[in-house]
């Protein structure tokens, strides 16, 4: 049974990305006792799965290391995996809360050593790669998670993959007897740091992403062109493995759209940029990199890094939103769709089209646990009547890392108000 | 037991390290030559049992200093962590068998692989001490802000909510800064839940722009100080124990003790003056976003008149990006960010009074982000405001009206139109004091080109805000276009003056609601410095840490070299030119180690020694032996984190080999470089994060300075008749897994080429 | 069990002597098997299609679909009204929101009807006949009553533009919209779930002012079929039958092609699937006679 | 003073507000936020001289005369295609029949537009009777322009409309009466009030 150590002075923290680390991190270098509750097995979140940040083109795991350092070493924060908030009661400053915990069937003893992976034989969808690879029923969700132990797959449990694992294990760290738990405790605010999720790209008709192979979306695109990820880097087409030299971004891929999410996604512009120097660093003169937009939103500094793609003599800029892709005989998928910018009507092959997709929040008004005040988009708007629960990055609005790291450090001072004022309240 | 050292080692057995490798030879060579007598194994180390075994030899006071010969120091924290010890850790597992293929041809020289590791843990160990706090400072949870406006009003009411008091200072004789005369601002949120189907109705509208309520708020609060018509005329201290001289027009001067500060200083309008195709000047009514709202404030919901004749106005064009996104001389290169939904807010301020005003906004990318954004366009467009993708070329007045020649980007023709009044969506420029290392610039500045550019830069550097009376300069550091420095995308908040946290418009351009979330996320950090100050632990990104750097006085010889490198401008000089290193303002990166010739500057947990002594640890076969012996020096962040995972991902490493993490590659001091080559090692590899303008190197500076000591380590190579390739130095990033191992095996096989080091005793 | 009970809107074309009074005649056989009984709108008008708007304005044309939906709830109260001619259903059940949407042309068109002593509620529900038979019917039902499965015939599923946009079936997409493949399916047949055309435009009602642009796209709809290998067309719409169907002499007259595509309605392949008669399933009203479907027939 | 001069003194340089008021639908013009995927998705898209998205920035710029005399509007085959993948939901569909309509309402319909000719044909063929007559909008159709052309056009189609009477699909003897609605009396009362009201809207707006 699993102890929680909180008082109505704890600051929950609900998300393990980029946001709800910050939050947690931040909260708890200034001496606040901090839960960070994460659903999946590791923290890092959707950020773990970016191969590069722009504008700077550096490596989200280089920060995140940093992060990980900073949690490994705070005697202020417990962290929980694969753990889900389900209930929520009381008032600001008086919270309970009640947090459902998934069976890892790895405990702590687990070294990471790996013998439990080579012993197990069923493969699944690997989802740390969007199911662009496989992994095994017994794994680790990627070379930097954290914690740095394996997982069983619930899939696994019950058939001989699980006792072979367990035969594997020479520390005695896979337990198949570990079942779902719920564990109640106090708190004095609430961080609600979920993220986001991209958007269904099957819902985008015409783009065909459930009926071409070669149509893949942005955040796909970003594990492809990720050195450990599932092509090794390579950026092929998915048909036939065939270098993908004439790519196509399309923006606005679910976004800015009533028939999909009504808003802007805001990150999904830049982000094709940096993945249009992925192409061209990959294929160089070969390259031939088409960007088609409505608005490119290169707000502030970033601007720099949008004259800076710009330059890039591969890349075209097509001022359109195109209207169809369909796949020709050999499998390309030719955009359809007209160049608003003087009416010129296209109809171009690529090897790939990658769809700048959407950000959809990570908010289920229904399975909320408290009453909250959420936008017509799905995000939860800063609000009194919302009490001691504070959103902070992109559960909050569409935001890149840079944004929701200033907000999740501002939601932090929000947590800590609440739980001065109950301490100064008890002093 | 006070100060008697007691060692203990420890050795696992697990994860194939009992198979892969001898354990009784590495205990002997831990007890026989590491010198440590108390030396256990255990077959899973990490285990409550075998954490247990360490535990009690520490409580029974048996250990103050212990070898953990494991796994990386990056694995198991949790379990190894004995905070109230001081502890080394050998890396046997990621660091030896998972990069060392399996067989007896390897068997040799693997185990000397781990051997050498044993000995350098021991060396490191005898030289640690752990870190007491020194007490420099107590908690003072004042925080001073400096500027007025929304963003420094914000942090101050934030702070004040967190129950910690602030000075609030303002150049202006009122509260509100730049955003003083809005009309109305744009709405923070977007539309409300349970509109059918995204339907257009019900959307935001301009709002309130609250000051007066901030204002009122601020008056209300007993915690916040205000100080209008105030200047900082000098700030010194460090975090917890800062003095502010703050010099309010009527003369007087306050000197105030603040724990952290925060600078939202906000920004300054462009100067339209540079315009003169948009007619700015010419004409009274050509005006500027900031100067329509004074317009709209004045006219208060009635009809807004023209500047000139007072004449209603009937049709209005918008220019946006006005002087900005250009690389023209005056012009902004960047964009703004809050002008399109500016403008679009103030054509609605038209369509409330008269929706027949014709009102005409010309855009090239319409940025109207997130949700509140994409809202508030459609609101716009509601309202009937015209977009037209176009870019506007020139503005000239005609017999009492205006024309807009513009190129529309749509039908694609060069066309004109009229309005009465023309409003020019101009950028922010950051309110900020002179970049500390202008003058630097001028000095490192290798063409005469460069050297030109950067004086203009210095000669037009503005006014100091802070009056900082540090070593390096009197205000925040700046990355580019004037504003300030920062990671801005991990760690926004962290400027290069610790304790001093940067808020709003002077990070990047921002609209308002922006600066108000940006302003309480530095607050927060404020308090964190304020608080950690007084625990005596590091800031970011070393919280916690509670080492300092030291120095002996009687060697220094006062070269300065720590005083200038110091990434944070931590390091000042005392009257007798010796430096005084301000704890609190030091992050713990050792750049002011590396940096020191005559190695008098140290910490606890981390000196020249620590280092040193485990390169000298390692065996070093004789010359004949054909067994090289290769040094990589790698940043524990970046590097070292590769080479873990490049283990786990089975790549091999030539055994010959031995890799030293290091906190920076700023804290590498030549010393070791030089006394490695002496003590005969072949090759050297220095790993270091990105150096340049987009650096990844997490303590800014860390990582270029050190570039610039080891360009000259050449000549030292040549002092010994050495061949230069045997040192190098590489930027490696923490995804460079297969690369990382690869410039060390590269080293390698340079060696073999050239031959072994002549320097072995 | 009770016969299904519809209000019947046929359409000016799927009168006797009319472009497609064969589709009234295969849709009648259709719903004897189905135990569906249609129950046609007592003096129901032309609903103008989307081709009526050069002559009549917003309110005049809404109040032709407005007169058929009063009729209805007048003479067949309770029934769902159903449109086997993709346009007036379209029409109809555009008209009936546009009229719910805004109440003021509510009230003008129900002064209009007024004139005629007719009212409209307009909370009828208005279907399409494939509606009827996938929501309503489902496949199951529709599988259980084949008698002579169309084996070994390969149908080429064109669901055209009105019968998929702005409405469609539910559960299908504008794009790909799968129903006519699983109905081939469900007969026996051979369907084409990759005919790329199947939702591409014909021309509509252009095809009599601009049939030289109507061509050209009945073209790519025929020649992708032929691709594909397609024995024949089916469709829902007597607009997509007609046009596909009836140009064809004259496209190859102009490109030289051998176009010889049949092109069906899904009742005539039901009825004769259900085993009815060529007559029933009239088949004698194929210009390009389905000669795989008259075999099957007369078997 | 012709209607069309009586709006263009109404509106003067305003033709979005002209639209605003009296296109059918036309109130969504402004919300076009020029993406251009209807231009894109439009079968016949590469016949319009100004695809649906131009229109509407030639609406916001002011070109009157350039949409109301351009062919354009008549080229749409209402296939939807426009309206369902609109990311701001314009029935764009509607707004062109709208465009056309007040086009032809004022006179500034091209001459022998064909689809004009024939929607107007179609028409005033369903308002006789009720209900279409095929054959004598066919005649009427191939006669639009001029009886010359009429029959060069008769004789192309002659095969064609062997064929459909071959196959029972036409009715030669629809030509004398044909079908109709039974209450004809009370199917044009409905149409003459409703064409009353909708000459009274037209008017409030000043056409």
């Amino acid at each position: 049974m699993t102890e929680v150590v909180a008082t109505n002075e704890t600051i929950l923290v609900v998300g393990g990305g980029i946001s709800g680390m910050t939050a947690a991190l931040e909260a708890a270098e200034t001496g606040k006792q901090v839960v960070l509750v994460e659903k999946r097995p590791y923290l890092g979140g959707r950020v773990s799965q970016l191969y590069k940040y722009f504008p700077k083109l550096c490596f989200p795991t280089c920060g995140l290391e940093i992060n990980q350092r900073r949690s490994k070493m705070n005697p202020n924060l417990t962290i929980l995996t694969m753990a889900e908030v389900v209930d929520l009661k009381g008032e600001k400053g008086n919270y309970t809360a009640s947090v459902k915990l998934s069976p890892r069937y790895v405990n702590d003893n687990c070294t990471a050593c790996g013998d439990c992976e080579k012993a197990v034989e069923a493969q699944f969808d690997d989802e740390y790669n969007y199911g662009l690879g496989k992994r095994k029923g017994a794994y680790l969700p990627y070379r930097m998670a954290h914690p740095q132990r394996y997982v069983l797959d619930p899939r696994i449990i019950g058939t001989p993959d699980a006792d072979k694992a367990k035969a594997a294990c020479k520390y005695n760290a896979i337990d198949l007897e570990m079942s779902e738990e719920v564990v109640n405790f106090p708190c004095g605010a609430m961080i609600w740091a979920t993220g986001w999720k991209p958007y269904d790209a099957a819902k985008i008709q015409p783009y065909g992403y459930d009926r071409i192979a070669n149509v893949i979306t942005s955040v796909e695109f970003e594990r492809m062109a990720d050195p450990s990820g599932p092509t090794g880097g390579k950026i092929v087409r998915p048909s036939d493995g065939k270098e993908a030299k004439s790519v196509a971004f399309i923006q606005c891929a679910g976004s800015r759209d009533r028939n999909h999410l009504l808003h802007c996604s805001r990150i999904c512009c830049m982000a094709s940029l940096k993945q249009c120097t992925y192409v061209s660093d990959a294929y160089g003169a070969d390259a031939d990199i088409s960007v088609y937009y409505i608005d490119i939103r290169a707000i502030d500094r970033i601007e720099d890094f949008y004259e800076k793609v710009k330059a890039i003599q591969q890349v075209k800029f097509i001022k359109s939103k195109p209207a169809s892709i369909v796949a020709d005989k050999d499998g390309n998928p030719v955009v359809h769709g007209v160049d608003t910018e003087g009416y010129k009507r296209f109809a171009n092959a690529h090897d790939l089209v990658v769809l700048a997709i959407g950000m959809e929040p990570s908010v289920d008004k229904d399975s909320f646990p408290v009453d909250i005040v959420l936008n017509r988009e799905g995000f939860i708007e800063a609000a009194p009547e919302n009490g001691g629960v504070f959103a902070a990055g992109s559960a909050s609005d569409a935001l890149d890392v840079n944004r929701a790291v200033q907000h999740a450090t501002g939601a932090a001072l929000r947590a800590i108000q609440v739980v001065n004022s109950v301490a100064r309240a008890e002093a | 037991m006070a100060d008697e050292k007691k060692f203990a080692g420890y050795i696992c057995t697990g994860c194939g390290i009992g198979e892969r490798l001898d354990a009784k030879q590495l205990q002997s060579v831990m007890t026989r030559e590491g010198k440590i007598a108390n030396c256990k194994q255990h077959e899973m180390l990490c285990s409550a049992e075998g954490v247990k075994l360490i535990r009690d030899d520490i409580d029974a006071g048996n250990a103050t200093h212990i070898v953990i010969a494991a796994c990386s120091r990056r694995a198991k924290v949790e379990a190894f962590s004995f905070t109230d010890v001081a502890m080394s850790r050998a890396n046997l597992r990621e660091g030896v068998i998972w990069l060392r293929p399996e067989g007896d041809e390897h068997q040799e020289t693997t185990q000397e692989m781990a051997d050498d590791y044993i000995r350098m843990a021991c060396a490191e160990v005898k030289f640690l001490k752990v870190p007491k706090p020194s007490g420099e400072q107590a908690l003072n949870k004042t925080l001073l802000v400096v500027g007025g406006g929304v963003t420094g009003m914000t942090s101050a009411l934030e702070a004040a909510k967190a129950g910690y008091p602030v000075h609030l200072a303002a150049e202006e004789g009122r509260l509100g800064g730049v955003w003083a005369d809005l009309y109305k601002r744009v709405p923070f949120r977007a539309a409300a839940l349970g509109v059918p189907n995204g339907r257009d109705v019900d959307l935001p509208q301009p709002e309130d722009p609250g000051i007066d309520a901030m204002i009122a708020e601020i008056e209300a609060s007993p915690l916040i100080t205000v100080h209008l018509n105030a200047k900082i005329t000098r700030t010194s201290g460090a975090p917890g124990r800062f003095a502010a001289d703050i010099s309010t027009e009527s003369g007087g001067t306050v000197t105030e003790n603040f724990g952290a500060i925060v600078q939202a200083t906000d920004f300054k309008p462009y100067d339209a003056n540079q315009l003169p195709e948009f007619a700015y000047g010419k004409t009274p009514d050509v005006v500027t976003n900031f100067e329509l709202e004074k317009l709209a404030k004045a006219a208060n919901g009635g009809p807004l008149k023209r500047p000139s004749d007072g004449k209603e106005v009937k049709s209005v064009a918008f220019i946006q990006c006005a002087g900005q996104r250009s690389t023209k001389p005056g012009h902004l290169p960047y964009c703004s960010g809050f002008c399109c939904t500016e403008s679009i807010k103030q054509a609605m301020y038209f369509k409330a009074q008269n929706p027949g005003c014709d009102t005409t906004v010309l855009f090239d990318d319409l940025r109207t982000p997130g949700a509140a954004g994409e809202d508030f366009y459609r609101s716009g467009q509601q309202a009937m405001v015209t977009f037209t993708k176009g870019k506007a070329s020139e503005v000239v007045s005609a017999g009492g009206s205006l024309k807009v020649k513009f190129k529309d980007l749509i039908l694609n023709e060069d066309t004109e139109m009229e309005a009465d009044l023309v409003v020019l969506a101009t950028g922010q420029v950051p309110h900020v004091g002179p970049d500390p290392y202008a003058q630097l610039a001028v000095d490192m500045a290798e063409t005469e080109e460069e050297k030109a550019a950067a004086r203009k830069k210095l000669e037009v550097a503005p006014p100091s805000i802070l009056n900082l009376d540090y070593r390096q300069g009197t205000d925040l550091p700046q990355l580019k276009h004037g504003f300030v420095d920062s990671h801005f995308i991990c760690f926004p908040y962290e400027t290069r003056r610790t304790g001093i946290y940067a808020a709003g418009p002077v990070r990047r351009p921002m609209d308002m609601k922006q600066a108000i979330e940006d302003a309480v996320g530095a607050t927060m950090k404020a308090i964190q410095a304020a608080e950690n100050a007084a625990r005596g632990s590091g800031a970011h990104p070393r919280v916690g840490d509670l080492s300092y750097p030291s120095f002996r006085k009687e060697g220094c010889t006062q070269c300065k070299r720590c005083t200038v490198e110091c990434p944070f401008g931590a390091i000042n000089e005392d009257e007798q030119r010796y430096p005084q290193f301000n704890e609190s303002r030091c992050r713990r990166c050792g750049t002011c180690m590396g940096a020191c010739p005559v190695r008098v500057i140290s910490f606890e947990n981390y000196s020249i020694d620590t280092v040193g002594q485990q390169i000298k640890a390692v065996d070093m076969p004789d010359e004949f032996s054909e067994k090289p012996r290769i040094l990589a020096l790698a940043c524990e962040n970046d590097a070292y984190p590769a080479l873990d995972m490049a283990a786990m991902a089975g790549e091999r490493l030539s055994p010959f080999a031995r890799v030293v993490p290091v906190r920076c590659l700023g804290s590498v001091s030549l010393s070791w470089i030089t006394d490695a080559l002496n003590s005969g090692y072949d090759g050297i590899v220095l790993m270091g994060c990105r150096r340049d303008d987009d650096y990844q190197c997490h303590f800014v500076r860390g990582s270029a300075m050190a570039a610039e000591r080891l360009s000259k380590v050449g000549d030292t190579l040549q002092q010994l008749n050495l061949e230069v390739e045997r040192v190098q130095v590489f930027e490696v990033a923490i995804t460079d897994i297969k690369r990382a191992a690869q410039l060390i095996n590269d080293m390698a096989a340079t060696v073999e080429k050239i031959g072994m080091s002549p320097f072995k005793f | 069990m009770a016969k299904r009970q519809y209000s019947f809107y046929p359409g000016c074309s799927s009168q006797k002597g009319a472009s497609s009074s064969n589709y009234l005649i295969s849709v009648q056989t259709m719903c004897e098997e189905l135990d569906i009984q249609l129950n046609e709108i007592p003096d129901w008008n032309c609903c103008s299609a989307s081709i009526g708007y050069a002559g009549g304005g917003e309110l005049p044309r809404l109040t032709l679909s407005a007169r058929n939906i009063a009729l209805s709830e007048q003479h067949n109260p309770g029934q769902d009204i159903v449109a086997t001619c993709a346009a007036c259903w379209l029409s109809t059940r555009e008209a009936q929101e546009r009229l719910h949407e805004d109440q003021s042309l509510l009230a003008e068109a129900n002064s209009a009807l007024a004139e005629a002593g007719l009212k409209l509620k307009g909370d009828t529900p208005i279907k399409h006949m494939a509606e009827v038979l996938i929501e309503d019917i489902g496949y199951e039902a529709i599988g259980a009553k084949v008698k002579k499965p169309l084996e070994g015939i390969k149908i080429a599923g064109y669901v055209g533009c009105q019968t998929n946009r702005p409405f469609g079936i539910s559960g299908e997409s504008f794009e790909n919209p799968k129903y006519l493949d699983k109905l081939v399916e469900t007969l026996g047949g051979d369907s084409i779930p990759g005919y790329e055309k199947k939702v591409q435009c014909c021309g509509g009602a252009l095809a009599f002012s601009e049939p030289e642009k109507s061509q050209e796209m009945v073209k790519g709809i025929i020649e992708a079929a032929y691709d594909h290998g397609a024995d024949m067309i089916v469709t829902p719409c007597p607009v997509c039958q007609m046009n596909v169907e009836v140009y064809q002499d004259q496209i190859n007259a102009t490109y030289g092609t051998k176009f010889k595509m049949p092109v069906v309605y899904y009742s005539t392949l039901m009825a004769v699937a259900y085993g009815r008669s060529a007559k029933d399933a009239a088949l004698n009203a194929q210009i390009i006679p389905a000669k795989q479907l008259e075999a099957l027939a007369a078997k | 003073m012709s209607t069309n001069q009586a709006m263009v003194e109404k509106y003067r340089n305003n033709f979005l507000k002209e639209v605003e008021a009296n296109v059918e639908e036309g109130e969504w013009v402004k919300m076009c936020m020029q993406c251009g995927v209807c231009s894109g998705s439009c079968p016949l898209g590469k016949f319009w001289d100004h695809p649906p998205q131009e229109i509407f920035m030639m609406i916001r710029a002011g070109k009157r005369d350039e949409v109301l005399t351009s062919s354009s509007m008549w080229m749409c085959t209402s296939c939807y295609n426009c309206i369902v993948r609109c990311p701001r939901e314009l029935p764009i569909t509607h707004i062109m029949h709208g465009l056309a309509h007040y086009a032809k309402r004022l006179g500034l319909v091209p001459q022998n537009q064909p689809t004009a000719k024939f929607a107007q044909l179609f028409w005033d063929n369903l308002m006789k009777k009720g209900r279409v007559n095929e054959l004598k909008l066919g005649m009427a159709l191939y006669f639009m322009n001029g009886f010359g052309e009429g029959v060069k056009v008769a004789m192309k189609n002659q095969k064609l409309g062997m064929n459909m009477m071959k196959t029972g699909r036409m009715n030669p003897m629809e030509i004398l009466g044909g079908h109709a609605v039974k209450d004809l009396g009370g199917f044009h009362k409905v149409m003459k009030k409703a064409q009353e009201l909708e000459d009274a809207r037209i008017a409030k707006h000043g056409a």
